[in-house]
């Protein structure tokens, strides 16, 4: 516990001038006034400290002792002061409140530290509650879970993917690409790239084939036979496939340019 | 393969799903290791011989609020804490204070916490609570501003050991409310 | 007060310990246990009954390269997989604008897509493209460093539901729709 000042002193003594001896570094001061948690916090600590009835608060006493903290506080740590500021002027009206003859019959239901009384003892519960709180065994703390290891199976559900994932990646892409005009490519060029990697992968298993063996005349449309043609133009300019034909009229026979089984 | 044959395996796989899992298990839980079906009423059974098996053990089989768990026997907590220094590092006052209004008024809004602390609530706080997950967001006040509902969750009950809020310590352990004058709200 | 006065219960405490730790424990940990000086040599002696006892048992005290620790026999291992499903996590970015590139602009070599996306293609975005079948090597491009040519597979258009890549949303709509984000081909 921080030792504080107000142990040296005796209740209903005049604050405003601190004794010497109990000048305390204002280093120190910010240390002792954070301990409090706030002007309840406080109030509750001169009432404990003074062994004050809280039933029946001397509200001079107890605001004039307020007030010497509010004081340095508001000395030292401005920004602290303010629901403090509030606190203060919330005392001195039940203090002058008090003082208001009043007709007796009316005094016992309007008690006016009534409201700060029920909010003290509010407080004090909460404080004491949360102390029991933090007291208590908590997992990490005190309590120790059983956690033996064991061979984590992964049966990992691959993410779902549709369509339209796919087609905002795409968008995406292109609203990012600023040279996006030089690939501009249409619906039908698609299907020619769509079946420049069919014949990759036909000519990844069969390393060299017979020109007409790339189209199949019987069930593809026109359509299609030309798309596959053009595939097949596109792939040797870019290099990928190598068309050779010995003599005029003989076989033509389509290769892939490198041989991925052949890579060192 | 991993179809369970009898109610001893029955037993034995809910006894290792227990003492591999780091978070209390629930009955669904339990439903979701067995391929076949199996009855809630059979769980209950085997989980109340588990407990009896490890009744005179270093373990216990205690149920919180999301399900039931493994524990160390209190007795040995002492040792254990010697295994682990560096323990979880304590909450300020502001913290425990402010969950201890969220636990026991709760649902209740910054403006409840503030009014009963008599300060302003530092953001920290509440981000301290959450990201414990131990306080969560349940709501909002149908008032101007609509402010945000604050509730303490399943994980705050499982890590201090209960099975619901009605076995948080009582409040009028401390506050003894026939003292209160009698036009006092309690 | 937690002096250890028998070896039952000194082996009650590792046993606890083991059964409550995330990490293996070693002899120093043990150690640490107790108050009282424990010679090593009891220490492994008790780990070995320890072994023993749960020899029948759901877990099993093994020796890994950091120590002791209690795990769960193979057996149980289909079991605690359900429990514990993997979260059915989403592709990043990355990983669904490469497939994006792939898809429409296939055959592509990692340069094409590098210079489409305008960042360097992680090898961990296409691995996980190759691992889930979507994407093969198709070839290479005869230019220097003869770099791969990747391109969609069958199974990428199964799992799409689409007969060929001429059902993926047309791209003149979007060469159109450029900069007017609202209006997407549904």
């Amino acid at each position: 516990m921080i030792e504080t000042p107000l142990n040296a002193k005796i209740k209903g003594e005049d604050f405003t001038d601190l004794p010497k001896d109990l000048y305390i570094p204002p280093d120190a001061l910010e240390v002792y006034l954070e301990a409090f948690e706030g002007p309840l916090d406080l109030l509750l600590y001169l009432i404990r400290k003074h062994n004050l009835d809280i039933l029946d608060i001397p509200m001079a006493d107890l605001t004039r002792q307020y007030m010497v903290y509010v004081e340095k506080m508001r000395a030292i740590k401005l920004e602290l002061a303010g629901d403090y500021l509030l606190m203060s002027a919330m005392l001195i009206e039940i203090k002058s409140r008090m003082l208001l003859p009043k007709p007796a019959e009316i005094a016992e239901e309007d008690d006016p530290r009534a409201e700060l009384v029920r909010r003290l003892m509010e407080y004090e519960a909460i404080k004491l509650i949360a102390q029991r709180l933090d007291e208590m065994p908590k997992v990490g703390d005190g309590i120790s879970v059983a956690s033996a290891y064991f061979q984590h199976i992964s049966q990992v559900q691959p993410p779902e993917v549709n369509l339209e994932d796919l087609a905002e990646a795409w968008r995406n892409v292109l609203k990012r690409a600023c040279h996006f005009q030089h690939h501009k490519v249409g619906r039908a060029e698609l299907s020619v790239r769509e079946h420049m990697s069919i014949i990759l992968r036909r000519l990844k298993a069969d390393s060299l084939l017979e020109f007409t063996q790339l189209f199949d005349v019987v069930n593809d449309g026109i359509p299609k036979l030309v798309v596959c043609f053009l595939a097949i133009l596109e792939l040797a300019r870019e290099g990928l496939l190598r068309i050779t034909q010995q003599q005029a009229f003989s076989p033509i026979y389509v290769q892939i340019a490198i041989d991925l089984n052949q890579k060192s | 393969m991993s179809k369970t044959n009898n109610i001893a395996e029955l037993k034995n796989v809910l006894e290792v799903a227990l003492l591999t899992s780091h978070e209390p298990l629930s009955l669904d839980d339990f439903l979701r290791l067995f391929v076949e079906r199996t009855e809630r009423a059979t769980l209950r059974m085997l989980l109340d011989e588990l407990k009896q098996d490890w009744a005179l053990r270093t373990l216990e089989l205690v149920q919180v609020a999301s399900g039931y768990r493994f524990q160390a026997r209190e007795k040995y907590a002492n040792y254990l804490a010697r295994l682990n220094p560096e323990r979880q590092s304590k909450y300020s006052r502001a913290v425990m204070e402010t969950l201890a209004i969220i636990a026991y008024r709760q649902p209740v809004t910054r403006g409840d916490i503030e009014e009963i602390r008599g300060v302003a609530v530092n953001s920290n706080v509440m981000r301290q609570l959450q990201e414990r997950d131990w306080v969560d967001v349940v709501g909002q006040r149908e008032v101007p501003g609509r402010p945000l509902l604050y509730a303490t969750t399943q994980h705050f009950l499982d890590d201090l050991n209960m099975k619901s809020l009605a076995e948080l310590p009582p409040m009028d352990d401390f506050v003894k409310s026939e003292n209160l004058p009698a036009h006092f709200p309690s």
